[in-house]
């Protein structure tokens, strides 16, 4: 099997507008936008052109959860983001097309947000 | 632009068999190897390693050795097969026809008959 | 007046048995064509029996009088054809039943209902000049609007009106609900609208609207038997080839549009309704 | 005019049984603006992955969705595999790739079917579906599953085929292709198929790069991107080219997935031509450890799995972006000013897999 080889970028969460936008500029394609909570906020935006693969990674305190949307520069990106708002309850400044947390129908609010503490599984038995 | 494109398909279906069965009273022999649902198959060779318990992985397999039990629950089951696989005594087995609806959950229990002692005429 | 009574009577007891029995046969042969087994013939009474024994759930009281209406109308119509009545009174009985159709779906508050009425008047709109043209047809042809006076003269109005019998098929295709037509309710609650016209309709209030529909499809049929009256066993066979053509029919088109639908048969009664009576002036005269 | 009414379409809608819903805002029978919902049946997997163990949770990969189920457990493992740097053995990547074929043709018929049923063609519909239960019974033949094949692991594959049980299966895909061939023919020639796809729903180039399409979707727009072109398994090996439409409508879609059933007919010929004996599994050493986004193609699209692994047993997170969520901003754009009659058929036409969406 053929393992990719994947490009890595870490940035502040400032610098992101102006980075995808470069991005996108260049004729990138979104491939995907990541969320992640666990002991602070981790977003991965992964991009291709012409089978190279890069992801931007965002890094930022679970104290402050604010993020610039990049929908300014790929308006698709609404849904990855809307997503995020409603999972993981985090705010996006600037989203072009907000559901304002209705884009998901959930039980439990921002059910992302928290993480428990890994359990391992029940050894094999019925409950009773 | 072209009507009908279709009219010659339902001409041949319409003078052939119909491709479905009446399906409780007629059905259909699964083929070879097929996944339809897990058996034990010979409760009386079993050891109670509980290895199928343990590599089963949605836990639906519950093997108590000091009651010499073997426990199934079919709601839980994902029919993968790998306890199967893993038996070491090959007990278990896989039918390829599927089992069929619950009207209640309930657990399947084996037990294995505690082993006639040798002097025990039989 | 004895055979006109007949005709009633008969009516109103043998149009439900041979519509359901024809509703039958269309369920088994769209299956064969589907490559299917199908169900027993006898499955539509099955479903009206069903639908009559569940509760009917309405949303309001007016719902179940304009369903009544529907089916009273529809049986008036049909009345007044197979006594030999006026063609022209049958057809417009038949539009008040769906009149009656449209209303009661108007009375509830579902949109799929609304949107399945809107499209019954369109369809309306798009069968009814064709079908007035074919009462003139007759009337010109076979010098009468009574059905009476139409199917006694012996006159082979088919011959005479071929244009008008083409363009009452595809009407016909629109009235029977069938693909490429079936806009306002299908047979299977799989389009858009959900069930349309009848999403809000339930149990026996539904049962009626199954049990109606036979009898406007053996009435619609009559139609077609007219065509062929001269001849009265060809009649009959004539109209169960057309429905057999239907269903074929039925099962080779996708579902259109209302547009394309209201165009279709506004040209064809332009066309082919037209010309054949423009021709039946000048040579009859 | 300018009344506006707002037609719920779904989550239970018995033309599209998928648990999406969309607030059709129209005015008469004119689409002005969808606003979707969904997560009615968020059932939490990625979640899942921190809690099971990572060679369980292949299981739960592959039941992310019941139609593209082969892709989704063969994407989870290729992740872990790059993460582990395990080499599988080549008889194991090359039925991969037929298993992958298969569940192609399964989805793009099954497709197909719910497609004609969606412009009202009952008999194409039933047809459809009628040529898919002879694929389903080639993939119970060979994988032992209908739809959950259940035979993809970390390391390899957990079942081989048998010489014979292939070429049977070879002969029967065969015929399945001959009977296939009608129902794509009225398809792609039928008057009044056409009438109810062609400039349809029209998505052009520009917007479909924009919105972040994938999968037929993205080609009916002209964009060549298929995601087998990275060339993971053995698709370097095999002779192929994605294919493309150019007008954008819903006849291109339909005419990609078409053409698709057709290519994986000749992928799976290929593949069989070229497979070799040998072991189909490896055993799996340790844990994973690392990051990695693998990427596949799904009859869907292009489908993204993001593993990130801590050197325990349990991933630290599991990431699954399915081609329906990426064609979900594709749709909104196309719904906007069409006619309520053609919502039905636009809706499919992206191919939609809500739950799959949801994860």
């Amino acid at each position: 099997m053929m393992i990719e080889e994947q490009f890595w970028e870490t940035l502040d969460r400032a610098a992101l507008p102006a980075r995808v936008g470069t991005l996108a500029k260049e004729g990138w394609r979104l491939v995907q936008i990541c969320g992640s909570c666990h002991e602070a906020f981790e977003i991965l935006y992964s991009f291709d052109k012409d089978d190279r693969f890069l992801s931007l990674r965002v890094a930022f305190s679970k104290d402050d959860p604010v993020l610039p949307s990049i929908t300014e520069s790929y308006f698709g990106a609404f849904s990855y983001e809307n997503e995020m708002q409603d999972l993981f309850g985090l705010k996006l400044t600037g989203l072009k097309l907000n559901f304002n947390g209705n884009f998901y129908r959930l039980a439990k609010k921002n059910p992302f947000l928290d993480t428990p503490p890994a359990v391992a599984p029940a050894p094999g038995g019925v409950s009773s | 632009m072209p009507h009908l494109v279709i009219a010659k398909l339902l001409t041949k279906s319409a003078a052939r068999k119909p491709s479905t069965r009446l399906y409780p009273a007629e059905k259909r022999a699964p083929p070879k190897g097929a996944r339809g649902r897990l058996v034990m198959k010979q409760i009386e060779t079993c050891v109670f390693c509980g290895v199928c318990g343990k590599k089963c992985p949605t836990r639906a397999i519950a093997v108590k050795r000091t009651d010499k039990t073997w426990e199934l629950d079919r709601l839980k089951c994902i029919v993968c097969g790998e306890c199967v696989e893993i038996c070491p005594k090959d007990c278990l087995a896989m039918e390829g026809e599927h089992a069929t609806a619950f009207v209640a959950k309930k657990i399947e229990t084996h037990v294995q008959k505690p082993k006639p002692a040798a002097s025990d005429p039989t | 007046m004895k055979t006109a009574l007949l005709g009633v009577v008969l009516w109103l007891i043998a149009a439900p048995l041979v519509g359901g029995l024809l509703a039958g046969a269309d369920r088994i042969l769209s299956a064969r064509l589907q490559g299917r087994v199908g169900p027993p013939l006898l499955q539509p009474f099955y479903d009206a029996l069903k639908l009559w024994d569940k509760r009917g759930g309405v949303v309001n009281r007016f719902q179940n009088f304009y369903m009544v209406a529907f089916f009273a109308f529809v049986l008036a119509s049909g009345a007044i054809f197979f006594a030999g009545g006026d063609l022209l009174l049958v057809i417009f009985a038949l539009t008040l039943a769906g009149v009656m159709l449209a209303l009661g779906a108007w009375s509830t508050h579902s949109p799929y209902s609304h949107v399945g009425a809107e499209r019954e008047i369109l369809q309306m709109m798009a069968y009814e000049p064709m079908l007035l043209l074919a009462a003139v047809g007759m009337y010109l042809a076979g010098r009468s609007f009574h059905v009476n006076a139409l199917a006694s003269s012996g006159i082979p109005l088919v011959l005479q009106l071929p244009g008008v019998f083409l363009g009452f098929l595809l009407i016909l295709t629109i009235k029977l609900r069938k693909s490429p037509f079936d806009l306002s309710a299908s047979h299977h609650a799989h389009q858009e609208l959900v069930r349309g016209i009848t999403t809000e309709y339930s149990g026996r209030s539904l049962a009626l609207f199954e049990i109606a529909h036979w009898y406007e499809n053996v009435l619609l049929l009559g139609f077609v038997w007219l065509f062929f009256a001269f001849n009265p066993a060809l009649g009959v066979a004539a109209a169960l080839a057309v429905y057999f053509l239907e269903v074929v029919v039925d099962n080779a088109y996708a579902r259109l549009t209302w547009k394309v639908t209201v165009r279709a048969a506004w040209i064809a009664a332009a066309i082919l309704g037209a010309t054949n009576l423009a021709v039946v002036k000048l040579l009859l005269r | 005019m300018g009344q506006r009414t707002i037609i719920p379409f779904g989550p239970q809608h018995p033309v599209l049984p998928e648990p999406i819903h969309l607030d059709l805002v129209m005015e008469d029978e004119k689409v002005v603006e969808a606003i979707p919902s969904i997560g009615f049946i968020h059932r939490g997997l990625e979640k899942m992955a921190e809690k099971k163990d990572f060679q369980e949770m292949a299981y739960i990969a592959e039941r992310i969705c019941g139609i593209c189920s082969f892709i989704h457990s063969m994407g989870y493992c290729q992740a872990i595999e790059a993460l582990l740097k395990l080499e599988i053995p080549k008889r194991a990547e090359y039925l991969r790739v037929i298993w992958s074929e298969m569940s192609r043709i399964h989805s793009h018929l099954l497709w197909l079917g719910l497609t004609a049923d969606a412009f009202g063609f009952e008999s194409l519909f039933m047809h459809s579906w009628r040529v898919r239960e002879k694929l389903l019974d080639l993939i119970e033949e060979t994988s032992g599953g209908r739809v959950i094949f259940g035979v993809c692991k970390v390391g390899g594959v957990r079942r081989d085929v048998d010489a014979e049980t292939l070429r049977r299966a070879l002969e029967a895909l065969a015929a399945l292709e001959a009977e296939y061939r009608e129902i794509a023919g009225v398809f792609s020639r039928d008057a009044s198929v056409k009438r109810r796809m062609t400039g349809i729903g029209v998505l052009p180039k520009e917007d479909a790069r924009a919105l972040g399409a994938v999968g037929p979707t993205l080609r009916g727009s002209g964009v060549a991107w298929d995601a087998r072109r990275l060339q993971y398994a053995v698709y370097g090996e095999l002779d192929w080219a994605p294919i493309t439409e150019e007008a954008g409508d819903c006849q291109a879609r339909c005419l990609v997935r078409i053409r698709e059933i057709f290519q994986s007919f000749d992928l799976i010929r290929q593949a069989a031509g070229k497979i070799s004996d040998g072991p189909v599994a490896v055993k799996v050493p340790g844990n994973p450890r690392g990051e990695y986004f693998a990427r596949l193609e799904q009859p869907r699209g292009e489908v993204v799995y993001y593993v990130k692994g801590n050197g325990t047993k349990n991933l630290q997170r599991f990431r699954v972006r399915t081609p329906t969520f990426a064609n979900l901003p594709p749709l909104l754009k196309i719904l906007q000013g069409c006619e309520l009659s053609d919502v039905p058929v636009i809706v499919l036409t992206i191919d939609p897999c809500i739950s799959c969406a949801e994860r």
